[in-house]
């Protein structure tokens, strides 16, 4: 088989084989991919634009600082054909930026910001409109006003072949009006008011949001999920990365875009909890580094070790620093040599001072390095914006009316070692929690939330999922949660969530959200045990004396026969010895009761921090 | 029949002892209680002495008012009344039929006095050792199942008979024992069988007669009724006990329970138990001793585990002969079957094994 | 004794034939065969005439040359080789006793003649059926299990003994009763109770004098010794025979398999079966009749089962009152024990329920 | 709860909001999103990038008609990092296209065309690329030569804020060498030998394109896979979309594109399947549709079924025909009436002879709709290009040496009514069939290909895995698989690869995929278990005889006993019995043995079509 094997009669040469070769735009590459943005299966692709769209509006509604009031409609045009209509009162599009908003794919304002928001990819709106286009032709209508006296009234579709937008019709009027109305339609999908469809979408929004006043409506009815809070989350804050999560090709991005003058600063100003101190850390380190790889082939291990020591590489004079703990190591050795040794150290040493545009790859990634071995602090959290302990009961009584309920928002924590994030997790116990099962009997619900928006696919490997069946709750004397009248709440926060898929509909098991989630559970179940437990205690004293008092015939029978006594003057006397003991005890029971069902939900769960509050 | 009713007089005292004390507590308005001695492991020690399971002398108490109490407690009161009555009319009953007699429900209850003789027969044993007395005595006998077989003459209930006159069965041996006299004998020890088909091997090649023994079987475990039994008559006749059994884990829990006693019947140890018992075979030794290596069996996993626990018990975990065989068991990892003595030739067991055994004092202790 | 003699050479004689048999074919250079009767459902029937099961005449062959056959077959041989020669040297053997004895490897193999009494006890039916001939007049003994009581004298190896002079105990009836004789007796018919406890009781309350009756137990289902042992006694006495068992399917099931037989034994059917036998309790009509309601129990899905089986009986199917019985029992989804009796008291079973039912003639046929 | 919601104190208008709106670049977004190409884990990430320079070769050689010459070396550089060196013998790229081949995302040849390739969306090599510079910082080196006399030598970035290329260095020289080598480092990957690692995957490769000369190399040792067949497949062909498989936004994309005059050539030229006869049949079946709705109101439905039934709705001067008939059916009624309907219907109408550039959204769907009614022939299969029958038998003998093997490459068939494909199956048992377990056994393996590419990863899903597991194995007695010498071979070859996830690792269950599979894979082991039971035969007479022998002392023994007889001479009868039945025996059964190892085999096999074989 080593000849030399014979190519086909037909040759073929390399440009013809190019002759078609072209570009291919990303509008085009998602039609043919829909699934990538979620448009896969009937239900589930309504379901994915009803999310695409709200999910827009209360981003917008709360980076303008507005109390969003958000209406969702859903009316069916034929069979498999709907419209839907989501309106907001959020800040509006300029017209200048209508077309591509709506008309291209990845565009945007958050994709690369490191900010808390629901959507980030650039692809929601855009990524409906195309769905719709290429399910039913027809453009989508968007009407917007900023309040300034204008609202515009476009017709848009997406020009596949170039993803650019095409404005098939445009009207602009004035009016002071502010928010955006989204209208658009879609075939091939499915409506349906079960588990997965847009109403239990926006129920759970309601639930996650109560700053939002949602009114839904379908062909059949309407409801309207009031606003329970009146105050609008914080503006969250674009955060700077952290050293932690970097790799060195974002390092390099950065410090190319900087306007620091050198690298230490550039750390500073660009970076989170980067502070003088710690640049000389990061320079100690990786010039330690540098120093043993230079030297390790020209001097013995131990006079490298004297250098290191010697120089102080936390200096901004490094290299001079450096030089002068050469020259005192090596004195009296040959002064070739020392100079040969001080010239290739001066070429790779890492000065701090350097400008950040001359920063190359293989120093962003002795910085990388470097910053895995040098202890920062944790991320700043003030990016992160949760709903709060207080607000999510609140919305939870109002949503589900429970006999119990119960939130934590933990303190913020960082995963994969540099991206922060925090959990909100809640119990509610009775009333309406649970989802009603087809016998008319109650199951468990698990409200998944990402940011706050609910996800209501893939529940199967969500972190949120592995950690709820993790939880023994048999210890908690829930015996059997899976038939439970019990809601559980559990809203990641974060400024990039782990998502296991291009779904965005699980989050991936990191063992660091996993805990957060799998401690706060705990911690609930804790206080609902105690909670149910009370409640148990006055029924089983009861059925005491009940069954006390049913052996007494019986006994005083058997010890009439073995004694010779009057069975009636025992039985007399066994009741008496019975209801001394209640007598005493039913009193002191139910004063005891009282005492723990005040006190204790609430005890021992420590107050959530100043800054997890709103 | 003077004898019988000397037992039962001193039974009826005890018991009307116990209804008495409960009477008076209730009388005097307390929740009226009782004692049994603590029956759980932590309250079992082996006596090195006598070489019996004892009882250690931590107590529960059974209280009307503990709401886990009340129903154990009411149904205490029940059987001890009733075996006041049996006492009283001459009569003994079995397990079961206690369960039966006394089972009815509760007035404007669906629930019964007993559910099941699980229920009854846990009373029993508490009873048992509250009152310090056995069951037999309280007039509820034990199953029966076995035979006794040989040159001894017994009567029992009038009825005299001897016990090597009853053709190829022997005397099956009923679970009331505790009025059997003896009338003569002619024996010098007695062998405790484990199996009947052994029994009657040894019957068809008269053995009793080759080493003047009595031949007694339980068919397995012996029951109850059946170490009473050897246990009176041992005491009464100064009789040694050889215990003959499988060669394996089961077969030296039987020689094991005959000897010291069982943890259930802990209390009742002096009264069971047969210290000057000795084990005869099958040993593990008796495997390449007599060639019988190709009718061993594997031993299960059951098997092994039951090794581990015996190493442990306090009769074998300090005598180092028993700890070898019990290594050696698991080490070979096969048990032997007395019937396994066969493959050498059906008289085997009665020619040569059991004659140069017993008459060696090849005997483990 | 000459009794035993007649029996052993009519024994003697069948085996020889077998094995000339098989020799002549191996001379004359065929594959050596021998037929047994098929043991399966579609050879057995039920005779309307006799009540019993028979088998019909469907045989199979079994085949040296035939390699699904070739081990039985070997197997075979061993067996009557041995049993020709524990015949010669009179003497009887247990089942495992058996399978000991035979067992040993096959020149160059680590395969054994047997590996578990299993495939010599299935060996061993096989032979039975083949020769058409008891397995005990094989000389190989049936388990040794239950006992009689009343007003009999039996004989048997030389001794003769009166099982109404025997304590509180009976004669444990051994495994081999072909050579037992009747002396003589005193009784009417004779009772088959379930259960030992039963026995018991009924020993207590003397009820082999009132009603003129042997008790024999077989302490659960009859063992085929003991169902031996009450054929051979109806049969030389002309007694016949009241069961008396749980009122539940495995206590039918013990009634039926005594009276006519079982599938497996089905080829020794008129040598076990005892078709003049009643059926006196316990019944479903009992339950309301003696308002023992209370004293039932619930039927486990596996008694379900078998009702469903029963029906299917051949004996019962066609018989409108037994039919009755099961549907009652299906139908209030109770089982009711013997000893359920005791439930009105102890001695309700001897004054009131048996002198009723079996004066009253009040059978179940 | 119905006040005017207060805003935020600091109100922000839309303005503000958009100050930071910009599009954001696809690279950009597959850098923050490379799970996507399935860079997600450190032994995947490298098999990737395997797969997709492989991939591209081997596409490329089939393309120009070359026998392929793979080289593929992984040189180990530090702790998880790794060069990778891909060189082939295709007819390389021409030096102005080389840039945007490897610089720039979702370009290239095959995107766009309907056509059975292993590599599909464009974004392979380039995303190889990506990945390297994200991990390394390290341009990709490429060496090109077409074979003109030019060899080009280029070192290529991704600039990813503009997913444009970038060169590095560049350097031309003249050879006459012909092929392409691609060089790249990357970090944060692990190489393997194990299950999933890339020797793994260029065994396959080798398995399903005997074709291909292959050579690999890693740090510790190199195989060389031989050719098996010295013939290029066919190249493969560009197929016309086929009916039944587009969507009204597809349809129009092709009319408004196509050059014909009219609807009617339009659907001929552009649409496989579509004859004369079709085009008039899908007139008849829209117009149908058409008169029925447009006439609802204005007739009763025996009017319009009359109008119907009398118009030739197949004509090509329909219009025409329709007016004679309504004023046929409608004669004697108002004259006003008439031509409303007729001015009604002529508006409705389909024409065929109208222009496709005129096509509207709502006729595009008309005519889809039409064509789900209309019976076509299957598409054509000219564009699949089987491995064929005795190719894979050769390919899997010569890597397996089995004892057995047998291949079948079934007819084509349509999935989801419209696109084309077809599956390989074969079965290899013994010699180095299956796969090694740790204790020296071996087990069965599943080989999975999709276009003869290899699919390593997510088997769990796979429409493959599940057919073979579907099977009840023991119905061809082998009673357990799973530990059975046995390698399981099944290419799906089809235009568009039904992949159930972005990965790309696995194939979606469609059923007749499905069932074509299962036939298969019964029909091969029908034949297996032939094959199998033959080989037990003589080894079972053997058993036997031995057997016989055993039990003939032992039968001797007791027979003596039992007669008297001498027993040695019991034992000769006995052994002269068993010899005579196998002194006859032997020899007929050996000779059956040999017939049916022959002959059996491959009988019940019908011969593969003409078309799947090359």
């Amino acid at each position: 088989m080593n000849e030399e094997p014979k190519t086909a009669k037909l040759g073929v040469n390399a440009e013809t084989l190019f002759k078609e070769f072209r570009e291919v735009q990303l509008s085009e590459f998602f039609r043919k991919n829909r699934q990538y943005l979620g448009y896969v299966g009937k239900q589930k692709s309504l379901t994915t634009v009803v999310h695409e769209l709200v999910t827009n509006s209360l981003d917008a509604c709360e980076e303008a600082g507005i109390l969003p009031d958000i209406k969702v409609i859903i009316k069916e045009l034929g069979n498999e054909h709907y419209k839907v209509i989501v309106e907001d009162n959020g800040p509006g599009v300029p017209e200048k930026h209508i077309d591509r908003v709506f008309g291209q794919l990845l565009t945007g304002t958050k994709f690369h910001r490191n900010i808390q928001l629901r959507g980030q990819q650039g692809l929601g709106v855009s990524g409906a409109v195309l769905f719709s286009q290429i399910t039913t032709g027809k453009p989508t209508r968007i009407r917007s006003g900023t309040g300034n006296g204008k609202v515009v009234d476009a017709q848009i579709l997406i020009d596949i072949k170039t993803n650019s937008p095409k404005i098939v019709e445009k009207e602009v009027y004035n009016d002071m009006w502010r928010g955006t109305i989204v209208e658009s339609e879609f075939k091939g999908v499915k409506y349906s008011r079960g588990a997965k469809g847009p109403f239990e979408y926006m129920r759970w929004t309601a639930a996650a949001n109560p700053h939002a006043q949602i009114f839904f409506k379908d062909n059949t009815s309407e409801i309207l999920f009031e606003r329970v809070v009146n105050q609008v989350p914080p503006r969250p804050k674009e955060i700077k990365p952290h050293p932690e999560g970097l790799e060195p090709h974002d390092l390099l991005d950065i410090a190319h875009s900087s306007k620091a003058r050198q690298v230490s600063s550039m750390l500073m100003s660009e970076l989170s909890r980067v502070s003088a101190d710690k640049v000389r850390e990061i320079q100690e380190v990786v010039n330690t580094d540098i120093i043993q790889n230079t030297l390790k082939e020209l001097l013995p291990e131990q006079k490298i070790s004297e250098i290191i020591k010697k120089s102080n590489l936390k200096s901004q004079a490094i290299k001079e620093d450096v030089e002068r703990a050469v020259r005192e190591v090596l004195v009296g050795e040959d002064q070739q040599k020392i100079s040969d040794i001080i010239r290739v150290l001066n070429g790779a040493i890492f000065d701090m001072r350097m400008s950040p545009k001359r920063l190359e790859w293989e120093q962003a990634e002795q910085l990388v390095n470097a910053f895995k071995k040098v202890k920062f602090m944790a991320p700043p959290t003030s990016g992160l914006i949760p709903i709060g302990k207080k607000v999510i009961e609140k919305a939870l009584t109002n949503l589900l009316a429970p006999d119990f309920v119960e939130a934590i928002s933990r303190s913020p924590s960082v995963y994969r070692g540099g991206i922060p994030f925090l959990v909100e997790v809640a119990i509610a116990y009775g009333g309406n929690s649970g989802r009603e099962t087809s016998e008319g009997g109650r199951k468990v619900e698990l409200m998944r939330f990402a940011n706050r928006a609910p996800l209501l696919f893939d529940a199967g490997g969500c972190v949120t999922t592995l950690a709820m069946e993790s939880i023994d709750w048999k210890r908690y004397h829930i015996i059997d949660l899976e038939s439970a009248p019990i809601t559980i709440f559990i809203n990641l926060i974060s400024t990039h969530v782990p998502y296991t898929s291009a779904g965005k509909q699980a989050i991936a098991k990191e063992d660091e959200i996993y805990d957060e989630i799998r401690f706060a559970l705990m911690q609930i179940a804790r206080t609902l045990q105690k909670f149910l437990a009370g409640k148990r205690r006055v029924q089983e004293e009861k059925a005491k004396k009940r069954m006390f008092e049913k052996y007494v015939p019986e006994t005083a029978t058997a010890l009439s026969k073995l004694t010779g006594m009057d069975a009636n003057e025992i039985q007399k006397s066994l009741e008496k010895i019975v209801m001394s003991r209640f007598s005493e005890l039913f009193s002191k029971e139910e004063l005891q009761e009282n005492t723990q069902e005040e006190g204790a939900a609430y005890e021992e769960i420590p107050e959530p921090d100043e800054e997890a509050e709103e | 029949m003077e004898h019988q009713k000397e037992i039962d007089q001193e039974s009826l005292k005890k018991i009307n002892e116990f209804g008495k004390r409960i009477l008076e507590e209730i009388k005097s308005g307390k929740s009226p209680t009782f004692n049994l001695p603590l029956r759980a492991k932590s309250n079992i020690t082996f006596n090195e002495a006598t070489k019996t399971l004892e009882l250690g002398d931590k107590y529960s108490t059974r209280s009307f008012l503990n709401i886990a109490h009340t129903r154990k407690f009411m149904q205490s009161l029940l059987v001890a009344a009733a075996c006041k009555e049996y006492i009283s009319e001459g009569k003994t009953v079995g397990k079961r039929e206690l369960y039966y007699n006394l089972k009815h429900s509760l007035p404007n209850s669906k629930e019964n006095t007993f559910e099941d003789d699980i229920e009854s027969g846990s009373v029993l044993n508490d009873l048992e050792a509250s009152l310090n007395i056995l069951r037999e005595r309280l007039h509820v006998e034990a199953k029966a199942r076995g035979s006794i077989y040989g040159d001894i003459v017994l009567s029992q209930a009038g009825d005299t008979f001897d016990c090597s006159k009853l053709g190829r069965g022997g005397w099956a041996i009923p679970g009331y024992v505790e009025d059997v006299d003896v009338v003569n004998h002619k024996a010098d020890f007695i062998l405790a069988i484990e199996n009947d088909a052994m029994m009657s091997r040894l019957i068809q090649e008269k053995i009793y007669k080759k080493l003047n023994c009595l031949l007694v079987t339980g068919e397995g475990m012996f029951p109850r009724g059946v170490r009473r039994f050897i246990k009176i008559l041992s005491e009464k006749l100064k009789l040694p006990v050889i215990t003959f059994v499988d060669g394996d884990p089961y077969g030296f829990y039987i020689y094991s329970v005959l000897k010291y006693g069982s943890i259930e019947l802990a209390h009742l140890s002096e009264r069971y138990a047969v210290p000057n018992s000795k084990y005869v075979g099958m040993t593990m030794d008796d495997i390449d001793e007599y060639g019988l290596q190709n009718v061993t069996e594997k031993l299960k996993d059951v098997d092994k585990k039951r090794i581990r626990e015996e190493m442990q018990y306090p009769w074998f975990k300090d005598n180092p002969a028993w700890l070898r065989q019990l290594k050696l068991m698991e080490q070979k990892g096969v048990r032997i079957e007395q019937q396994a003595l066969a493959n050498k030739s059906l008289d085997f067991v009665a020619k040569k094994y059991l004659p140069e055994k017993i008459e060696g004092q090849k005997f483990l202790d």
